[in-house]
């Protein structure tokens, strides 16, 4: 059912809706028709997963914006965000191969080889090959571009070693994709390469690194003479950082605040569910802690919806566009933990069937995170100030300074 | 609601407004004025009128007006939020003509609104009396009926420029309750006193009101009604005010940041610094964002102000107050002297957080109305 | 009251617990008992109490304790908040230990004291329901006289340690008001469940009670004033707690600051780490004068208690939240993993936050005792 | 009446109080055995200043550390402590001529030949020549050591060119102590002298330069070929910064918390004083807001009083000691706009008479130099970092650098 002729958004929208009529679960419609949230997850189980991604990527709307010879439908990215709209209508994710579609794809599809994009993009498109990110390291996190995993030739192959982390769905990647130094003797942006490493060799070990709720979230990777064919390279040699800046530009917009005004992006609670919950808030100092989180959550939605009009109207992009990710990442914190306290002792503490309360508080702790992960507050700050006002940047301690001879931790 | 998005029309109003004002009102002198006793200059608020037809802007075509929204007046307003320009701007045509307009008596627009619209006629709004208490209760000002008309006897503190006004609208108790009404400035029985002021460029005067003559403008008893009506639409001009201001100082301190060296380098090279405004930026911004959004809901869903006036009168008053006494820390001791224009900032800021319900108090109001 | 400064005995004290806690309750010691049912050592914990003594330091001599004070006391709980010791010692030295000595029940004191002081006995206090409310009115369970003794029915929950304790001191309702019984760990019709805690080195449990056997402590009805004296040693205590393990996480911040390196250089050189640590700095050290002034008051001016335990509460609760998130933060990633003890501290202080009402219900107290 | 015989502090005080309660007006003294604050207002007017501070300095009051040759008693500074006490309980100024006595004073006494030491000390404590500090400059703030006034030597006399700022009562002075550059070929530290100015000359020219309260509290100095004989000259030529290092830790001592529990050095309005006008505070927002001030106060006194008690026990002084000013400082910023804010529309207009309010506003100005005179909050944190808690500084830009090649503003 690949589209070929160029067709309008709306007819585009018409027809998956068509397709998801017809492939999801009569029952999965239904509840949907009646936006009835309790027949739609008892719905959920009727669909065979594995089947659904083939379908849904044979449709050509897992990835919509691919050349039509790779699976995708070929359109432009306003065209298919009508697509995105409507599978987010009928609740159906677009899929669960995040680093593999919107990272690794994007990444082959821009740098890769021919015969990269034919073994490749497919299989992410159907959810047969997971990917992992193998990027930061414990000792290159904010300044990612002094990673130290070694990367060294030996004839047609790389040898691999050092240690990534962070890496999620490791163990159920079949690739990674990776950056690794391969020239320590130049500036550290300047001798990285990027690689598609085959998962499954006996010189990678995988290790779950658990997050401060307990969920094993993440792993760390470690490469023990690993090995990379010169054929899984992505890019030329020397020019992972180019790859990777593409790519990061990619995964900054998933983290960023961008999908701040959608609904249901939230981790945790929402504003509007707390005032669900709790309301009438009697304390007036809950209330006015609550009126301000419902501010911010507004504004945020609203400096969101100014940036895309200014976009949609053709104007140059203003200062709106870059502040919100850094704000709504603060704000995020701020609300889960007024969440919480607006629980008052049951939020910290629950019986073991009381899943509100056991969410609360998770998604207390999953908040730290939103002022680390995807760059940290303190990075944030430094690019507002630097890109979006102007002002100088610190002097650099290793800008020319070859890798080899910078001070690391 | 159409998009938040500014037409080229009014980026063109934009320009040359703030044209205007370079030219009209630069520093020296908002500094030469804010010293005289009437606080503005009649000729600039002459041509404010005859040249660029800034008064009647947003007041409708049949009373002298040019009927255009308030997303118009909303960007004159961010400008002069810029420029401090010390004219009875806010008085006049934000808070006496909305008065007249929610009042929708039709004698009293008629008599009044051409003169605001053509600069002839200064009006303004006086309902905080000496307690400062910014609801009904804080009226204790009474009108008697005296014949045809009114009498009022009372006192009126914070009168936005009240020492210079040919109009006065004075909320009064009568027996139905509080009610507006239409005073002359030079009406027999009224004393006014310019107060002393944070703000240096904005006047304020105090009334003393001893059975001064008044006529009834809307309806005996609605006064209260009418009022917080028109709050809604005056937070969302000193909203667009405080946003202009807001950017003023944003930019300002990011100059300085980006030219001033200590230890040999630019500061706004320390985080310390660059990390401060980074967070002005973000205040600003959302500003910006509030007080657009208020304008756009004034212009096009008016019933749905009240959401968009608290989020914006409490929003853009903090953020105003917060970004005017970070550009002084900015500028270490220059932002600390009478010279530098950093203080003029936060003397606007400060005062106009608290003359028009205190933030916290329009976060109440938010809670009620989204029934938290 | 005396200076705040610790003798040189004191120090002595601090040194030795602190020496014991780093051989018995190192991390991998926490985390080992965090997973246990029981949730602490018995080995360690009869060690503390015959090798230190530790149970019986502020418990009078009379009662089998050594009669030191509540400073004394405090640089345990300081030092045990600093090293997130799994063991019933808030619940059964601080909370139980001083419900009875409040009583001036000295049957009750006779009976139970002797057995907390020398480790034998683990106490709790069950005041908190379902509700959560820590108000008077929070309080539903209810007690019945049943022949010389009285019967309870109703449900507590978060109570520390409550499934281990051998006693448990519960508020309940009788005819007369709110009053305080004592409840056997393992009397009949008590069920008790362990809860799933925010905090996983502070166990706390759920009692429903099916006309449990209970004896009144202290005068019947007068239970609630009784609590509201406890309340105030018990946040004395924490609030030592709070400061050292306040201490703990900047200390944990300033090493990693010093030695972790990015983009050339140790992060603490960069002013937005160096800062966030001076930030830290100030908030623990005024959380220590707060924990050491309201210690200092309970043993020398104990009537004055509550004005100092309402500043301690409040200030030492919201410090260590803050200087425990800013931990992480400053970790970056590493601070964010659950191999890192760093989210051990911020679960430890967030949950004492919560549980002893919030530090604005403090403030508000505070500002009835002064008068504002 | 000076003090020959070593007496203990309790003798001393009682000596003062009897010299205070001779010496001051009757009314004086009864006003303030009656704590009777109105009486003392118009006690005051009965005073004749200028013979006071003439009287006072005779009897050492003035400079009670300083060598009896110069007019001091010759005391340690914990036994001088005991006079500072009475004089502050009889609510009489130890002295108007601050930098005078604590800088220059200090200065001269360290760094002095023994003809100046001579020439300027007593007329120092006795008020008859008045000093100012001629040490910042538009273009050295936070950055001192950069300041770009020139002496040049020219035989026995340095001519100077430059100007300075933050110059308080300059035109009262007779005297200024002066930091010029005499050498731009070294490091900013090494090329600095410290001379002892003559302000009534022609190359002197001083202008008012207000606060933002309007108070014309400080001034600029300009330098147009201003003569200083050498014999004025304090310390060796290129020492200078170390004789300012060795002042500025006074002036930190001045401006620093130490002095926050002492009653009445609030600028503005008190927390007591705001209970005293507004309880009972009803709005229960305000209520927290004016608890959390109430304890920020509280915590600063106890934490100054446990240094304090440190101090007295022997004990090594910790961090407690150094966190106050800049605590302080930013407390009294929250805490002036917080009184304002209680004042509703009333904090920012009033009428002629109403000194409440027009005092509330100053106040509130005020408060704003809190945060930058005597070191500004970003440089406290630095030195917080740095000093208390040992982290590294930033890479300097200017270190071992000759300063006229160093960029400046």
């Amino acid at each position: 059912m690949a589209v070929s002729d160029p067709v309008g958004a709306d007819e585009l929208a018409a027809q998956a809706e068509r397709f998801l009529r017809g492939r999801l679960p009569a029952r999965w419609v239904k509840a949907i028709d009646e936006d009835d949230a309790d027949a739609l997850s008892s719905a959920r189980e009727e669909l065979e997963l594995d089947q659904w991604w083939l379908d849904l990527a044979e449709a050509g709307y897992v990835t919509p914006t691919w050349p039509v010879e790779y699976g995708g439908l070929g359109l432009a990215p306003k065209v298919a965000s009508g697509i995105a709209r409507m599978l987010g209508r009928y609740k159906v994710p677009r899929f669960t191969n995040p680093i593999g579609v919107d990272l690794a794809g994007s990444a082959i599809l821009r740098w890769g080889t021919d015969d990269q994009k034919e073994r490749f993009l497919r299989p992410i498109a159907q959810h047969r090959e997971i990917w992992c990110q193998l990027f930061s390291e414990p000792g290159a996190g904010s300044d990612l571009a002094s990673l130290a995993t070694r990367a060294v030739r030996d004839g047609d192959t790389w040898i691999v070693n050092g240690q990534k982390v962070w890496a999620s769905m490791a163990h159920e990647s079949s690739f990674g994709l990776l950056l690794a130094r391969t020239d320590p003797d130049v500036p550290k942006h300047q001798g990285i390469t990027a690689f598609l490493l085959p998962m499954d060799q006996p010189g990678v070990t995988i290790r779950p690194l658990p997050q401060i709720t307990g969920d094993p979230e993440f792993n760390e990777v470690f490469f023990d003479d690993a090995r990379v064919d010169d054929s899984l390279r992505l890019g030329p040699i020397g020019e992972g950082w180019k790859v990777s800046t593409s790519i990061l530009a990619s995964e900054r917009q998933a983290v960023a605040g961008s999908g701040a005004s959608l609904p249901g992006t939230t981790t945790g609670r929402s504003v509007r569910a707390l005032i669900k919950r709790h309301a009438p808030v009697g304390d007036p100092l809950l209330r006015q802690r609550l009126a301000e989180l419902y501010i911010e959550d507004r504004l945020v939605s609203l400096t969101n919806q100014r940036a895309a009009a200014k976009r949609r109207a053709g104007q140059q992009p203003g200062p709106e566009g870059s502040i919100t990710k850094l704000f709504y990442s603060e704000h995020s914190q701020r609300l889960q933990a007024f969440a919480l306290e607006l629980e008052g002792p049951a939020g910290q503490a629950w019986v073991e069937d009381d899943r509100w309360h056991r969410g609360t508080a998770w998604a207390y702790l999953r908040g730290r995170s939103k002022t680390i992960a995807g760059g940290t507050s303190e990075v944030q700050r430094n690019i507002l100030g630097e890109r979006v006002l102007g002002l100088p940047k610190e002097p650099s301690a290793d800008k020319g300074v070859p890798w080899s001879q910078v001070k690391r931790s | 609601m159409t998009d938040i998005v500014f037409t080229e029309e009014q980026d063109e109003l934009r320009r040359t407004v703030r044209a205007f004002l370079e030219q009209k009102s630069p520093e020296a002198e908002v500094r030469r004025l804010m010293e005289t006793v009437e606080g503005y200059d009649p000729a600039v608020w002459g041509q404010m009128a005859e040249q660029l037809g800034l008064q009647g802007l947003a007041i409708p075509e049949a009373y002298g007006g040019s009927g255009y929204s308030f997303v118009e007046l909303g960007i004159v307003l961010e400008e002069m939020g810029r420029s401090l320009l010390c004219a009875p701007f806010l008085s006049s045509v934000v808070l006496a003509a909305n008065t007249l307009l929610c009042s929708g008596d039709e004698a009293a627009m008629g008599e009044w609104l051409p003169g605001i619209a053509d600069g002839s006629v200064i009006g303004s709004l006086a309902y905080l009396e000496d307690s400062g208490g910014a609801d009904e209760a804080g009226i204790a000002t009474g009108a008697s009926p005296v014949g045809d008309g009114w009498a009022i006897t009372g006192t009126k503190s914070y009168v936005i420029d009240g020492h210079i006004a040919d109009l006065v609208l004075v909320a009064a108790r009568t027996a139905a309750g509080v009610s507006l009404f239409a005073v002359r400035g030079d009406a027999p029985g009224l004393v006014r006193t310019r107060m002393q002021t944070l703000d240096l460029t904005r006047a304020q005067a105090r009334l003393e009101l001893d059975g001064v003559p008044a006529t009834l403008v809307g309806t005996d008893g609605q006064g209260w009604a009418l009022l917080t009506e028109v709050f809604d639409l005056a937070v969302t001009g000193l909203a667009a005010e405080q946003a202009g201001g807001s950017q003023c100082v944003l930019d300002m301190a990011v100059a300085y940041a980006s030219e001033r060296v200590q230890f040999g380098r630019i500061i706004g090279s320390f985080q310390a610094i660059k990390h401060k405004c980074a967070d002005m930026l973000m205040e600003v911004e959302l500003a910006k964002t509030a007080a657009y959004n208020a304008m756009w809901t004034a212009a096009e869903a008016p019933g749905e102000l009240s959401e968009a006036a608290a989020i914006a009168r409490s929003f853009c008053s903090e953020a105003y107050v917060s970004v005017a006494s970070e550009n002084i820390q900015i500028h270490g001791g220059m932002g600390f002297t009478y010279e530098h224009p950093a203080h003029l900032y936060l003397r606007r800021a400060t005062s106009s957080e608290l003359l028009f319900g205190v933030p916290s108090a329009w976060r109440e109001r938010l809670a009620d109305l989204v029934g938290m």
